[in-house]
């Protein structure tokens, strides 16, 4: 049941925009690590470098599951979906023009997720009890918080073995965003799943999170291999807001 | 002349069921450099999209120069004094770099009196206080991403705006490149020109700005002085989290 | 200069044909090849410039023929009067089609002037006074002076309608309509930031385009001496006048006149050789091909090929 | 019935108004209803779901009622070539997207104007290969329910209608539950709200939109057997079609499959209201009426996004 995400030294960028310079990090099984840092510094690159929606110019990013690993750079996005990664993308995206429950059901649009649909889709229901009441409604009818809450329970869909979450708090109210980082929590104990979530709310992300790093200016500056580290650090503060 | 220059009352925007705005109000005064931030979603880039002209408030007034300007088509809003550049740079792809500038001077500046006006001149003029008169006749294609920002802020600036909107124009630059555009909207505004700035880079906001808002989930969480804005426990809530 | 001389020069030269040249076929085909470049030219304006595809020039065209017949039925009104008409009546079109969708999307207007034609036409077959479905015959007056015939008249004047709307075209390229209408074509919302119009130029380009479409129209039931709905509002006029500046090149303004003449000449070739569907199938291949292969069409090409001899 | 005449009509309309002559006239215009929505269904799917401006799909339908007419005098029933027509026009749609896709969507270029100008090449070819293939004069087919009709209160009707209002809403319902109920359906519908995001499912978006291509152009086949079905064909008959399919699709809303019939129906009761009280010159306008009506009041149609 063996799963390693390992970036090494990925440097990434839209155009001549150079967003991620040497970024390296890891996520073993089981863990939650945060990705901590305020916007515009490469937090979301990095998740779509791994999900293959942007390539990196250097670098490498590998996901060993079960003893074979697999070069992510290589594969398309539906590829690296298929091996059971999953990603709650920035913003939500989800279909507007769809129903919660088509939204849903496209979650679990990957071969291995298929058999058990039935099954995902009452866990679904029963984590977010909104989304149950709201089943033939258009996504795109819904509150932020309950957009969000869809979006998560669609990456649940496809039972994967690792989630990204990047940026679950967007555009949510404060206490939206506590309620959903619990949720997030609950879920890593609940599955076993491994998670590796970017954050901008370093009190919110350190909450549920084992470790994390921390990005500025798409380099890592600092690795906390515990959330005390993380906490007793003041450079977090400088960091942040770059006073 | 009144002294505010942009007036912003209860403003409402909404996406279907996301609200992106919830009521926000603002004044801006006449010259002033004005700091807008706050985290990804929070609504900056749609506050600003109702004030350009590109996207029509749902609530709410916008008043410039004390015209209430929320009903009135970008065009005219442009020709009213207010220039946005974008976040994502927009060229006029089939155009060199020179003509983009010329289509603003065409159409706001001299749109009465066409036949006397050097407007490539005056565009070149502008180009060379951006550093980019080199390239004014290649094709945008052959610009560098801080160009293709400059370019923007050189195409705002060709319509003589009273007020001037940089929307992310310094996002995924170098520090030098930074300093580069924070110099040209220092110059910009040393013209008389109000500015609003929109910044992920907090040295370059806090630096540049005056005053300083900082939205959250739509709504102002706070506003003040930049260095007060840093210690704001609700800023820092914003950024870090609660 | 460089564009007046030629076209001076051109029109001299058809003229002094038109006097010494005694059959008439010529100046007959001849007629119908300028009265393409002048449609192609028209359907640039805003197809090529905006970005907008009309696929409704014969309700354009169709409204300035009938406008032309009409009103030479009913007041016996000179040519020149006849054009000046059907080119404002084409241009109302214009303007009602315009402000009704070009707020829309292209392929909305696309679809819109596909209704056009269609509404034109059964309007045109219903109306009694104008000869309904089966066509109204026409008694040509005598030619003004210096030609001897109605037909070398008619292409004279073509000729001159063909340089005005070519002389029309180059003035909005080089003029701010057009780079105002570039800049939608671009980037609408830049355009639109940027102080441009956007609506009040896509309809002032669709309103000159159709005027141009119905002042085209306008000669076509004097050389006929008969006008009839199907015909008029006939496709040919829409595959023409789109795949003339598609393939000649949109960008500059001798690409329609360039297609024009390409697919003028293809057509005499091949109709009058084989068969009129094999020339409708040479241009569907040949739209197809330059569309996917050589966007920028023939200008395109020779201005490419230009580029890289002279480096 | 003369060339591009109309709506093929069986009854001389009056002008004076009646009730009873309104109530045929709505009954007729359901059957027509079903039958314009039949023929539109591939329309709503290239274009209400996919966005790709398809204006050849009347010419591939006119193909498929050709094709229908090929295999008719080989002893098949209409509606049967229609069906096994079907394999065949979906791996032409599949190759005809893969073509589209890699020359223009692929390159990210605003296809705007090529993209529409490209299908209209296509509809020429289409329809001038008819013509060189089979000649212009018109074709139809025999079967036991065309030409026959059946008494429904003191109307009669044509039975080929009913037949081809069934076997249309037989396609749409089918069409409807492929949609909603599968993998692929759903992922069809999915594809032009948000790409990327569809790619997030695992799902690759070229494939899916190569393969909803391939159903709308298979479906089409099918509505070119209904065409033939219900009147003489001949291959310039697509012009009449691509404004009153489009009116039905711009009618229902893009990214709404079920609006399709309901769209139809309006279309087909308002034609056949119009035939009744102004005569048969009169109605082709209709649907084009309606079209600019909807374009300028709503342009997102009756049930669209």
């Amino acid at each position: 049941m063996a799963l390693k995400l390992t970036v090494r030294e990925v440097s990434a960028g839209y155009g001549a925009v150079r967003a991620l310079h040497g970024v390296s990090l890891e996520v073993g099984q089981g863990e939650t690590v945060a990705l901590l840092g305020t916007n515009g510094n490469g937090k979301s690159t990095l998740m779509k470098c791994v999900m293959g929606m942007v390539r990196p110019t250097q670098g490498s990013v590998s996901l060993e599951i079960d003893g074979t690993t697999h070069d992510l750079t290589r594969l398309s996005t539906e590829a690296i979906v298929n091996l059971g990664v999953a990603l709650v993308p920035e913003g939500r995206r989800l279909f507007p023009k769809l129903t919660v429950e088509e939204n849903l059901l496209l979650g679990a649009f990957r071969p291995a997720a298929r058999s058990a649909i039935a099954r995902n889709l009452a866990f679904a229901y029963e984590i977010f009890p909104a989304l149950a009441e709201r089943r033939r409604q258009l996504a795109g009818s819904m509150s932020g918080g309950q957009q969000q809450m869809l979006a998560i329970g669609r990456a649940l869909m496809s039972a994967p073995r690792l989630l990204l979450v990047d940026e679950p708090s967007v555009g949510l109210a404060p206490i939206l965003v506590s309620h959903t980082i619990t949720q997030i929590g609950e879920l890593k104990s609940r599955y076993g799943l491994t998670v590796l979530m970017a954050e901008q709310n370093f009190h919110q992300a350190i909450r549920i999170a084992d470790r994390g790093y921390i990005i500025v200016h798409g380099e890592i500056v600092f690795e906390g291999r515990s959330v005390a580290e993380l906490e007793q650090n003041d450079l977090v503060k400088r960091y942040y807001l770059g006073t | 002349m009144d002294a505010t220059h942009l007036k912003i009352t209860a403003v409402s925007k909404h996406f279907g069921g996301f609200t992106a705005l919830d009521g926000v109000s603002l004044e801006i005064a006449r010259g002033e450099r004005f700091g807008l931030i706050g985290p990804n979603g929070s609504g900056k880039t749609t506050l600003i999209n109702c004030v350009s002209g590109s996207l029509r408030n749902d609530g709410g007034s916008i008043e410039f120069n004390g015209e209430d300007v929320s009903r009135l088509p970008a065009f005219q809003r442009t020709r009213r004094g207010i220039a946005r550049s974008f976040q994502i740079p927009r060229p006029f792809a089939s155009m060199s770099l020179l003509e983009n500038l010329v289509v603003p001077l065409e159409f706001v500046v001299h749109r009465r009196s066409l036949h006397g006006a050097d407007t490539r001149g005056e565009a070149m003029a502008l180009l060379q206080d951006m550093g980019l008169a080199a390239k004014a006749d290649t094709p945008t294609s052959s610009l560098s991403q801080v160009e293709l920002r400059k370019m923007e802020l050189a195409r705002a600036m060709a319509a003589r705006p009273q007020l001037l909107i940089s929307d992310e124009a310094m996002a995924g630059l170098a520090g030098g490149e930074v300093d580069e555009v924070l110099e040209i909207l220092f110059k910009l505004n040393a013209t008389g020109i109000t500015i609003i700035m929109i910044e992920h880079i907090m040295q370059a906001v806090m630096r540049f700005s005056q005053r300083v808002v900082c939205l959250d989930a739509g709504r102002i969480i706070c506003e003040g002085t930049p260095e007060s804005i840093v210690q704001n426990p609700d800023v820092q809530k914003a950024y870090l989290g609660a | 200069m460089k564009f007046w001389i030629p076209s001076c020069l051109l029109l001299a030269a058809a003229t002094a044909a038109a006097l010494i040249v005694e059959n008439e076929y010529f100046f007959f085909a001849g007629y119908t090849v300028l009265m393409f470049v002048v449609l192609a030219t028209a359907w640039n304006i805003l197809g090529g410039y905006a970005g907008y595809v009309n696929f409704g020039t014969p309700a354009f065209f169709g409204l300035g023929a009938y406008t032309a017949a009409v009103l030479f039925k009913a007041f016996a009104l000179p040519l020149g009067l006849q054009i000046l008409a059907a080119a404002a009546v084409s241009g109302l079109l214009g303007l009602v089609a315009g402000v009704l969708t070009l707020r829309l999307r292209g392929i909305f207007f696309a679809i819109a002037t596909i209704a056009l034609v269609v509404i034109m036409e059964t309007l045109i077959i219903n109306w009694r006074y104008a000869g309904g479905a089966t066509g109204l015959q026409l008694l040509r007056p005598a030619p003004t002076l210096p030609f001897d015939s109605y037909i070398k008249m008619l292409f004279v004047l073509m000729g001159a309608m063909a340089i005005g709307a070519v002389a029309l075209a180059r003035w909005i390229e080089g003029s701010w309509v057009g780079r105002g209408l570039r800049a939608i074509r671009d980037s609408e919302e830049a355009a639109e930031c940027s102080g441009v119009p956007t609506l009040r130029l896509k309809v002032f380009a669709c309103v000159l385009s159709g005027a141009l479409m119905g002042a085209a129209g306008a000669p076509m039931p004097m050389y006929l001496s008969f006008i009839e709905p199907a015909s008029t509002f006939n496709l040919n006029y829409a595959i023409g006048a789109l795949a003339s500046p598609m393939i000649g090149g949109t960008g500059h303004f001798l690409g329609p006149v360039i297609g024009a003449l390409l697919l003028s000449s293809i057509q005499q070739l091949v109709t009058v050789t084989i068969s009129s569907e094999l020339n409708v199938l040479i241009v569907g291949v040949l739209l197809v091909l330059f569309v996917v292969v050589a966007p920028e069409g023939i200008v395109g090409l020779v201005r490419k090929w230009m580029r890289r001899i002279s480096r | 019935m003369r060339r591009g005449d109309p709506a093929p009509h069986f009854f001389d309309a009056p002008m004076i108004f009646s009730f009873e002559l309104l109530y045929e006239a709505v009954i007729f215009g359901i059957l027509l209803g079903c039958f314009y929505a039949a023929v539109s269904i591939g329309l709503s799917v290239a274009f209400g779901l996919l966005d790709v401006p398809h204006v050849a799909h009347p010419a591939v339908m006119v193909s498929g009622a050709y094709g229908t007419w090929v295999l008719a005098g080989y002893g098949f029933d209409p509606i049967l070539a229609g069906l096994t027509l079907m394999p065949l026009f979906f791996l032409f749609g599949m190759a005809l997207y893969r073509f589209y896709y890699e020359a223009f969507e692929k390159r990210g270029s605003n296809a705007g104007v090529r993209g529409i100008a490209f299908f209209f090449g296509v509809a020429l070819i289409i329809e001038v290969g008819l013509i060189v293939l089979y000649g212009v004069d018109q074709r139809t087919v025999e079967a036991s329910y065309v030409g026959s009709s059946i008494d429904f209160g003191d109307m009669r009707i044509p039975q080929r209608f009913l037949v081809g209002g069934g076997v249309a809403l037989v396609l749409m319902a089918t069409l409807t539950l492929y949609l909603s109920k599968t993998f692929t359906g759903r992922a069809i519908k999915a594809v032009a709200q948000d790409e990327p995001a569809l790619r997030l499912m695992g799902a690759d978006p070229v494939r899916i939109k190569q393969w909803a291509f391939g159903i709308a152009t298979a479906v089409a086949a099918l509505s070119g057997a209904l065409l033939i079905i219900i009147g003489p064909v001949e291959p310039a008959l697509d012009r009449v079609y691509i404004g009153r399919t489009f009116s039905v699709v711009v009618l229902a809303g893009l990214g709404s499959m079920t609006g399709t019939l309901a769209a139809g129906l309006i279309l087909g009761i308002s034609e056949s209201i119009v035939l009744m009280l102004f005569g048969a010159s009169w109605a082709p306008a209709v649907s084009f009426g309606l079209l600019l009506l909807v374009l300028a009041v709503r342009p997102q149609g009756l049930f669209g996004r």
